[in-house]
Parts: C-alpha cells; structure tokens; sequence
C-alpha cells in the first residue's frame, strides 16, 4: 500500500514541501510536475524524509531549463506517470 | 507495465489558457491507453468548467484545449462532465439551462454535459483510479 | 444515477476530502464541502481533512463576507448532521498558523495526516 | 478628506465566483464617489475577463457579479473594457468577434466592449491612480 | 512620495512578507485584504520593517473571524482603504 | 486611441512592470510581457522587473511545453528591440532559489526593489 503524491506548484513560494513531509508514509512516491519541478534542482526537496522516491517530469524540467540533481531525483516521461499511478494505490494533488 | 487495464477518473480544477492544468491532464489521458488503461470520466470543477466553453477561440499557434477533450472522448469514449453549479454562474449553459436562464442560446455543448457532483463522486467510487489536475 | 453500479462497490471505497486553502478569498473550501455533502447524500460519507491553510476555515467567529458572500462556517457546523465528524485538523498547521485549538469551532479533532491517507482508497484535494 | 477628486483605474485579474478579486474591486469602486474620486476604467485581464460572461447566472442569494458591473457603469460612467486577446481565447466574444469565428450569437455584451492592452496602458498613463485586484 | 502595498493571499502559505520587506521605503504602508488579513493577528508581521504603517482591511478580518494585534495592526474600512490610495503615490499589488 | 490624450501626459507617467509568478505553469509571465511590449509601442517603454518566482522566468536555455504551449524566453529576448532593458532582477530572490547570475539569459541587471518601485509613477503587478 502505497501514495503517489503530486506537486505542481513552485517551493519558493509555497510552504507545500514542508507540510508534505508530515504527510508521507515510507514507501511513498512524490512526483513533482509543472511549476514543482523548480524543487528538483538543488536542495530544496531536503526536507522530505530519504524513505519516500522524488520523481521529476522530465517534459516540465525542459521547458523551464530546470536540470534534477541526479543522485536524489529520478526523472519520467508521461509513461512514467502513468505507471506510477498504477503501481500505487492512490494519488493526492497537493496544491 | 501492468498487465490489467485500470479505469482512471480526471478531476480537472484549472482554468484553460492561465494555468497549465488542462494541458497536463491531456498529456496525461492520452498517455494512458499505451499501457493498456483509460480515462473513463473527466469532471470539470472550480475553474476548470471553462475548459467545455464552446466557443473558445485560441491563436492557430496554440493548442485548442476544447477541441483536444473532444478528440480524447472519442478515442477513449470517456464523459466529459461539468459540474452544473460552478458552470451556470460563470455563464457555462447547455439548452436546457440557457431556456430555464431565459437565454436565448447555449455556451456548453456536447459531448461535453452538465451534471451534479454526485456523478464526481461516482466516478470516485467506481473508477480504480481518481487523479486532481489543479491549479 | 444511484444505480449505476452496486451498493456494494459504493461501500467498498472510501474518500479522503483534504481541504488546504484558505476560506473566503477563494471558492475551494466551500467546493471541498459541497463534494463531502453529496458523498454522505450518497451513503457514503467521506472522511474531511483540513491541513495548511485549510485549518483557518475551522476558526470561530466567522461571518459572512461584506457583499453577501456566505463563507463556509455555516456548512461545516452542518456536516455532523450528515455524519461528517470530526473535523480531522492537522496540528502542525495549527501551530504554525499560531492558532489555539480553543480557537477552533466545536468538532475539531487533531489528525495524523499520513495513517488518514494511508486508510483511504481515493483522496480529493481542495 | 481630499480636495480634488481623482480618476481610478481597476485592473481586475480574478475570474468571479473562484476569488474574490472581484468583489474586492466592485466594493472599492462603489465607494470611491463618496470621498469625490470615480472610476474611469475597469480593465479586465487574466482569468478576470470571465466578468464579462454576459450569461452568468448565479443562485439567488449571492451576488450577481455581472449586474453589479453593469451598475458601477451606470453610476460612475466607466468603461468596462475586457482584454480581447485573453477573452476570444476563453470563448468570450463580442458580436463581431462572433461572427469573425463563425459563431452565431455573442457571448459578451454592452457595457463591456473588447480593446487591447494599448487601452490598458492608456488608462494607466492618463488617470491618477491604477489599482490592480488579483486573485 | 510613498507607496501603498496591497497583500490578498496568506502570509502562511506564501512568502510574500519576506519579499516585501525588501521592497518598502520608509513612509510606506501596507494594508492587509482578503486572505492577507490572517498575518494581522499574531507576530507573522513582524518581518517588516518598523518605519512602515501596517493596516488591516476590517470587513476581512471580521469575516474571517481575525483579530488584528492592535498596537502594530491599524484597522481600516472601505473609506479608509480608498483614502489610503488617494493619499499615497502608487499603490502595488503582491499576490 | 493614441490621440485620446496629449503626448505630454503620455510622457508623463512612467510604468514599472512587475513580474512575481514562474513562467510556463501560468500565464503570468507572458501577459506581462505583452503589457509591457504595448506600452514600448505606445512610445514609452515601461520598465520591466522580476522578483520572487519571477525571476525564475529569467533561466537560459528553456523551451517550449510538451502540448506546444510558448513560454516567454523568446518574448523576454525580443525585449531589447522594443528598447525594454535592461531585464531587472531582485538579487534576494534569486539567492533564496539558490540561483547563480551566470544562470541567467543575457540583459538582466540587479536591481534595488525599493528604489525601482519609489522611481515610478504606476506599478503593474504579474
């Protein structure tokens, strides 16, 4: 049993990681799309525990120029999405 | 990926052409069917409801959102509802609204149909799979 | 409408409603509750989190807004009347947010946001 | 409390019924004629062109965001000006747009008439104060 | 010359207090609406400077059941709110 | 239009542009512009100013959406002919997105907000 979490809004000016680290439970998937994928980048996504996997949509780290920190943030394509749907039991927007 | 197809739902909040949340629930729901899923309902809530105003017309150089959800319910044969409440204030109405508003003509057609949320919750319950598009 | 599927496949999943934005300025914590009354209409009540910015809609005292607005106080003091209770708040938006949980409208009852999510087999974000 | 009225310009940038953008605008304009200033412009853009929605039509027992524009304009004079480019693609169309796009009947009425940003930026450079509501 | 700063969303989802306490001069006000009011009660802010006039914009409090702090928080209704903009420059919008 | 008022007024008045919000996930940022780029044609060029997320619209090497929507990029380095520029900054902003200059399209410049704000007669905020 397991989430898929969804952020699509900019960490800079939201507080939305920091009330999604509560919110996780281990095992969890957090995929950052749209503005969120601002948070792949960097060390803004260090406040979420290491037992839950960050994604970022690869399509929406193009378009802004945003390049993931690869040891700490997978990218996917839309299929990827799709299976991580799937594979979990529910998704949650955070927004 | 998954062997058993699933039944997704799509509940679209985002207003068209100022946010991109139509733009990725479409990527999205055309992107189901190659791994053997569909969308089988797309509910229409807050702003979202603009996405069925019949009438959009956007640059040639630009997506047209309306006519992609009309392009994904007949690839995938899913609803396209709109929350009745939220529509008919913004001024969102089928023929049967328009007459009963004393107007004279409509601004939501189909395949697009304006229905209670009772549908969003239904589809909630019976679909394996509900995905928020927001804002 | 209701019997588009069987009873049983309605009973078998539950809903999560989080609601996380302010009341009043905009629509979504009202359009949250709208969707939790019909699911109970439905038989099924759904579970209703407030979290983030959400808990501000759980405050006392609220009116109605200077143009006739309604806000939300009204419909949340209704939900237990539709077996919609507690109000499930998260205390750590409480608490940074300030706010007391004397302050809060009676029904309130604190939450661990991660066991409701992780007992619900849809959740809807408002 | 000040001497010599001024002239107002509203930019309205949040869609009714979502945000309250708009009612925050129409309370300010309404009471602006009490101190001796008016608004001269209101200039919808972003989300707030849906304003213009000419058949929006609300529950009884809340506000009738489009009415009450109309009012505004005919107690202060105001223009009601909806950003064309962001209404067309939004569905939101004057008579001659309509037709320009093949639709047959308008979807934005009199008082509120579609102009480009030039007449923004006009209102901007000619009135004493530009206040901007967003959502 | 002043400036008057309009604030509409939550001081606690955003970080738009931050910002703006970069942005003002002295002489400056900010008046506090919509959602913005919830940073009227409370220390939220306190992240401005002191030599600026923090108002709050009272049908919005009211509705919201706020209580603004009121040795740093001036309370203002519509009157006030159009007086503010006629006596003041400019006024800019944060949202 | 252009003969509503004097030129003398129209010169008058000086417009600062203040964009706040990220590109693509809104359209924030391409409506700026574009208020921006009609008042350059109207013969006064306003300034132009990113904070917040706004500054995250002045990353190079960004590209169009995956359904083909624009983004601004290619607005933003059409600015300059319109005799918009430099592309002014808040400095804070960019350090609290952990954001080096060398990152930047070229033409931004850093900006004190205050003063920029204090220098012009009407603010518009995106």
């Amino acid at each position: 049993m397991s989430t898929l979490h969804l952020i699509n809004r900019s960490p800079f000016s939201t507080s939305i990681l920091q009330e999604l680290a509560d919110a996780v439970s281990e095992g969890d998937h957090v995929l950052l799309i749209e503005d969120g994928v601002y948070a792949a980048s960097g060390t803004t996504s260090r406040v979420l525990p290491e037992d839950i996997e960050l994604w970022a949509l690869e399509e929406d780290c193009t378009s802004r120029g945003v390049t993931p920190t690869s040891d700490t943030v997978g990218t996917l394509g839309m299929a990827g999405f799709v299976a991580l749907t799937a594979s979990t039991d529910r998704t949650v927007s955070w927004f | 990926m998954v062997s058993q197809g699933l039944t997704y739902a799509l509940m679209v909040q985002g207003a068209p052409y100022s946010q991109q949340a139509s733009h990725s629930a479409l990527r999205f729901a055309e992107a189901l069917p190659a791994q053997g899923h569909r969308v089988a309902t797309v509910f229409f809530y807050h702003d979202g409801v603009y996405n069925a105003a019949s009438m959009m017309s956007p640059p040639r150089d630009e997506p047209h959102l309306l006519e992609r959800w009309r392009a994904l319910h007949q690839t995938q044969h899913c609803e396209l509802l709109v929350c009745v409440a939220s529509a008919v204030r913004r001024g969102l109405l089928d023929e049967g609204e328009a007459r009963r508003h004393g107007h004279p003509h409509p601004t939501l057609e189909a395949p697009f149909e304006l229905t209670g949320l009772g549908q969003l919750m239904q589809a909630a319950f019976q679909h394996d799979r509900l995905i928020t598009f927001a804002p | 409408m209701y019997d588009r599927q069987g009873s049983d496949i309605m009973n078998s999943r539950s809903i999560l409603v989080i609601v996380r934005h302010p009341p009043h300025g905009t629509s979504w914590v009202r359009e949250g509750l709208e969707a939790a009354l019909v699911g109970a209409a439905l038989g099924q009540p759904p579970t209703i989190l407030f979290s983030g910015d959400g808990v501000l809609a759980l405050l006392a005292h609220q009116q109605r807004g200077a143009l006739g607005q309604k806000g939300s106080a009204a419909m949340l003091e209704g939900l237990s009347l539709y077996d919609i209770e507690p109000l499930w708040y998260d205390q750590r938006s409480l608490e940074t947010r300030g706010m007391e949980v004397s302050q809060l409208m009676p029904g309130c009852q604190q939450a661990c946001v991660a066991d409701l999510i992780a007992r619900h087999d849809v959740v809807m974000s408002f």
